[in-house]
């Protein structure tokens, strides 16, 4: 099956376009784009973690090493399709045009972090693994019923795999060729589970194959196969041919979590080898050193301009006004239930002025 | 809104059916989700008919895969549509427990009401029709604890109709669950067109100054019964359908406690956790002073419910409703 | 996907053997005893279905047309295997040696009838459908864990496929390497779905390769293939090869349960053709007779001796003492709970001498 | 049956791992399950180098998968093992629910008695960390309902280890939900090798005669807090830690509630359909003619767990709890 499912790349690991055909697709534009958005989503996770270090956020997912696959996948979204994260992919969520001030919102533990910017069809990042599977084929569904052209997508890791829901999700949207892509981010761990222990296929793209839908297996690192290869998966879904799935073999190189520690469970020097080897960022750096197009100028003011950016978000974040309790009642349904305004008011009578 | 104009005689599993024609045919939005719901017209026939009037598109026959087809349902309730979805027995919602605790329940508090999930989910429950285990589960207790999903359980053809309507016009998800055992047991005039009742508001079926008889569902006969021998022996029962389990409706239970003084709760779920309490918490809450008596909990057992060849030595029954009515009088 | 899973056949509708490797293996011995099992169940089948519309028991699932995957998967077992049949598989249960009486008491609502006979592994029947294959891969990996050679099977539906326990369960199996084998009776209905909407996908096989496991796709009707491909995916359970996962091709003639009213949703035109061409019964007969080994007379004794033994046990069904109310309350744990306590004895002085 | 011989001061996490240890080395049955077990020792360190100690074979790490591993757990525990799960995060548990209620709950009466589930579930549950949403879910009260499994939930170190090991020693089902927020927040002496503390069996923090304070696990801490504040103004509480919360210590409530008159239950849960209306129903069974007031609840409100932003509003405090137990001195 592995050969069946090869790990397919534009550039290889040099910088160099090994797929001639994409040769003039792959434009200066493009590629400083995609280093801009992937340097930007690295300050941020970078700094993101510190946030929680120093107690200014809680618990965080970072990205870093993921970067090329939320990217290129998310910059392959039209601007009314849907996006169905997980807690790692805020990074695409951001490149799709989320809001920073409420993804750290998200993360300092306030609803308000869950709502995407207007008109965005942003959900909410998906917790209980693999649920929201099932959810991007209905909204997917949902699209090809309305007649229009927009798509779904979902983004799920390779432990995620293993849930029913992956499986009753995929089995639904191919049924009804619903114009979704699920877009794997095979990472090789799930916390401490290396996927050896998580499956006992070598790909995960070859799942595709318990669905009738196309499966491919590409390098996650590489910005512009994964650009590329999700394009043409949400070309086919515009065009009524149904879902496809997407293994985009990536790696993260730090804890799961902000309360993860990944030494009990592998060896750091891999992560510090593949920092020097298949990074993303590094890898079109390369590329883009190779065309003879890399300024380190414009880098230095693309991070100054993220930094600025991100630091105007944790300073949005901080200022947000402190959670008001009555949220807790006031969504619960469209109109409270008695319940609920009694438990509101009781509450608000005990905390009097404020919360003891 | 409509005005219902002409009336037909009709038995319960009717009235879902003709609910669900008036809101396919009212609303483009709404559409059906479920196992076997097309040309079988569901295991119980409820809608028989409705894929040859409105098309494939509309009634949908989905894969067997419970979370599957609610977590899509969700999807499409987030994205415009107002699904109505089908269990095929309440006992086969279970896999789709995780899709309905942690999404369709949750969705607007957890985006303050960006994304909200105007789902229904339809279930038969119950025991009583010599159904196979796992097919008589009563266990809307599990889910009017949930937050954020209501749960609705009517006992008539009228109220039915009436309720699902409301239901499936809810801005927020609801359960709804039908009793199996009154699906065919009993014909009611039921009113053509769109009509709607209230969710969380009981109904009183008897007027009585003794004593407070709560129940819902296919208990409602049971308790009816009860009711009526009591009434030969001189006791008069404020017969109260509840009809829905959450929100419960808090002033009809106070009302009829503070005038009777003593209850009798009638429910086939287990004892131990069943909705009952809840009635009971609101009795204590709300009552307390006015009370005469203990309450009485006339409910299944905490067994599974047993197979069928059990299942009446597990039902409440109206012997056993009538002692508790007899307990609670003679405290 | 259809071409590397065909139907694999040893007897032709005919009744001709067109795999050679099995001439040797089919003796007169084995086809005797297999038709000897499928007439019984059929008798037995035909019997329920009579009793249910007497009302003599309940609501019944009949498996009349998939004989030959019941008893030739049945057949592969050994003694200290374990079986996890669904509702529609007491077929199995029956030729695995499960009691007649106790099949009969099951569809007479009477837990007696889950009890299987002394040291015999079978699981009561799976209502919730595809449960019961993540206990089979459990069971299996027990006995991995206890180092025998045992080893587990577990039936389950096409409809079955799309639950997501049918996913876990396999998923969980292929990577301990549980010694159990999935055994998929495809009868192309889940009540009233057809395959084609309840899968994207061809067959059934094929979704081994999302598991890493052997798959093969079998002509259902054709007891010799099914007995022997059931037999190989056991030697390898039991070598340590971990599950595999059989696809049986194969058709209900009758309703899904006496419930149910196949007329609604199928052409009762392909039940009557498909008795008269591949019938798993007359298949063997034919078989027989192009060996010159079929005796009317030995059929006829056969048909006496299983109608006999059903009547004997429909007769045992109906004297079985009725239902003890104390049995709500015995089971339920090991110890009853003070609730239990009570409920059991206020519903006993309730019922004073019997229930009204 | 061994008798413990020395003691450790030790955390309520450690106290799980000690018991899983003991048993471990115990029983050869006994082996556990779950996702990050093994090598990262769980992701509240439960597990922390019982793999190293006992070998991949006994401590294993599952796929990510709930109902694949529970379920598999089911046919191991009927084929002679013990299997221990650990479910990451109560709020995990749902993809899981149908195996526990259809099977794990209900195979022994099924089969009266022939085959038999002894797994144990465990469980962190509650919020008050500041963990991410769904990880903060306090639904103890869905599996209270359910039939045929108990469900256990110690506050202190000493009791963690006697419960737990009594829970695998159990011959059934049984749920064990460790309180997050107390893993680390207390230590304690706790008895080297295997002790065994009563499923089923309350215990008395502390003696009053005034009000009856009945809670359990996280809201252990809380409730002595506000107990101890209202002994500085003279009212002297009973106050009750449940440990098991099915079945009930209906002995400790009724002579708690029969000596005072007077109830506060706290409970993290929703407060509808919450294990606080079964205590209530034991005291209204029980204790009716003794009651000076009605029983105050203090809860979690019917909304879901909040994000963490608002869980301090969310959750019972000991000045919620102050106030409930003021307003029944005063009725
Ligand atoms: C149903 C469920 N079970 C367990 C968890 C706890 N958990 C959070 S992330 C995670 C691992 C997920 O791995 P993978 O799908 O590979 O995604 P990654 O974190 O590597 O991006 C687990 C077990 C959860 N969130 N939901
Ligand atoms: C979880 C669950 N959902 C729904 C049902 C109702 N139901 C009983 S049998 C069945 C169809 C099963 O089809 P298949 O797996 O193909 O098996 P077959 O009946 O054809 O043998 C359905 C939907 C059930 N038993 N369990
Ligand atoms: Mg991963
Ligand atoms: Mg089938």
């Amino acid at each position: 099956m592995e050969n069946h499912f090869p790990i397919r790349q534009i550039l290889d690991k040099n910088g160099n376009v090994i797929a001639a055909e994409y040769k003039e697709k792959i434009t200066e534009k493009l590629a400083k784009d995609f280093y801009r958005q992937m340097l930007r989503l690295r300050i941020f996770d970078r700094k993101a973690i510190s946030l929680q270090r120093q107690g200014r956020i809680g618990t965080y997912a970072p990205f870093e090493g993921q970067e090329a696959s939320q990217v290129g996948s998310a910059a392959a979204l039209a601007g009314n399709d849907w996006m169905f994260p997980t807690y790692r992919d805020h990074g695409a969520a951001m490149s799709f045009g989320h809001s920073l001030r409420n993804v750290l919102l998200f993360w300092n533990g306030r609803n308000e972090g869950c709502i995407p910017p207007d008109g965005k069809r942003i959900f909410p990042p998906g917790i209980p693994i693999a649920t929201q599977i099932p959810h991007a084929a209905g909204a997917a569904f949902a699209e090809k019923k309305k007649g229009t052209a927009n798509a779904a997508i979902a983004y799920f890791g390779d432990g995620a795999t293993s849930e029913g829901d992956f499986h009753e999700g995929l089995n639904f949207a191919s049924v009804f060729k619903a114009p979704v892509v699920f877009f794997n981010q095979n990472n090789q761990y799930a916390i401490s589970v290396p996927i050896e222990k998580q499956m006992n296929t070598k790909t995960i793209a070859q799942k595709s194959l318990a669905y009738g839908m196309p499966g491919i297996r590409i390098d996650g690192n590489d910005i512009f196969i994964v650009y590329f290869e999700t394009l043409k998966a949400l070309e086919r879904a515009r065009k009524g041919e149904g879902p496809s799935l997407i293994e985009a073999v990536t790696w993260r190189y730090g804890a799961h979590t902000t309360a993860d520690d990944p030494s009990k469970y592998r060896d750091q020097s891999e992560s510090r080898a593949r920092r020097q080897e298949t990074d993303p960022v590094l890898r079109l750096e390369r590329w883009m050193q190779n065309q003879g197009i890399f300024d380190e100028k414009w880098v230095q003011a693309a991070e100054e301009e993220a930094t600025a950016e991100i630091d105007h978000a944790v300073a949005e974040m901080e200022e947000f006004p402190p959670a008001d309790p009555a949220a807790i009642f006031d969504h619960v349904f469209a109109e409270p239930t008695w319940q609920i305004k009694q438990q509101k008011e009781d509450y608000l009578k005990v905390i009097g002025g404020g919360r003891e | 809104m409509k005005t219902a104009v002409g009336a037909k005689t009709m038995t319960l599993v009717q009235a879902i059916t003709d609910a669900l024609d008036t809101m396919l045919d009212e609303r483009k939005e709404v559409l059906l989700l479920g196992e076997d719901i097309g040309k079988n017209g569901g295991v119980f026939r409820a809608t028989d008919g409705l894929q040859a009037k409105y098309g494939e598109s509309r009634v949908i026959d989905t894969p067997l895969s419970e979370a599957g087809f609610v977590g899509a349902g969700i999807g499409m309730a987030v994205n415009g549509f107002l699904p109505v979805i089908e269990i095929q027995f309440l006992g086969f919602i279970y896999p789709a427990y995780e899709q309905i605790m942690t999404h369709a329940s949750r969705l607007r508090m957890r985006t303050m009401g960006h994304f909200t999930v105007p789902i229904v989910i339809r279930a038969p429950y119950g025991a009583g029709v010599r159904a196979p285990e796992i097919h008589c589960d009563s266990t809307e207790a599990i889910f009017t604890h949930m937050p954020g999903i209501k749960v609705v359980c009517p006992s008539s053809p009228y109220d039915a109709k009436g309720l699902l309507i409301a239901a499936i016009e809810d801005p927020d998800p609801v359960l709804f669950l039908e009793p199996m055992r009154c699906y065919r047991s009993a014909k009611e005039e039921v009113p053509e067109g769109r009509y709607t009742i209230e969710i969380g508001k009981g109904k009183k079926l008897m007027e009585g100054d003794d004593v407070t008889v709560i129940t819902w569902g296919a208990m409602v006969p049971e308790a009816m019964q009860a009711a009526k021998k009591m009434k030969q022996k001189g006791i008069q029962c404020d017969l109260i359908d509840l009809r829905t389990l959450f929100p419960l409706d808090k002033d009809i239970i106070a009302e009829s406690v503070q005038k009777t003084g003593r209850t009798v709760i009638v429910h086939e779920a287990h004892a131990t956790g069943g909705v009952g309490n809840d009635v009971l918490a609101i009795i204590n809450d709300t009552s307390f002073l006015y009370q005469k008596a203990p309450v009485e909990r006339v409910t299944g057992f905490d067994s599974p419910v047993p197979y069928f060849g059990f299942e009446d030595h597990y039902l409440p029954t109206p012997v056993r409703i009538q002692h508790s009515i007899e307990k609670v009088m003679k405290f």
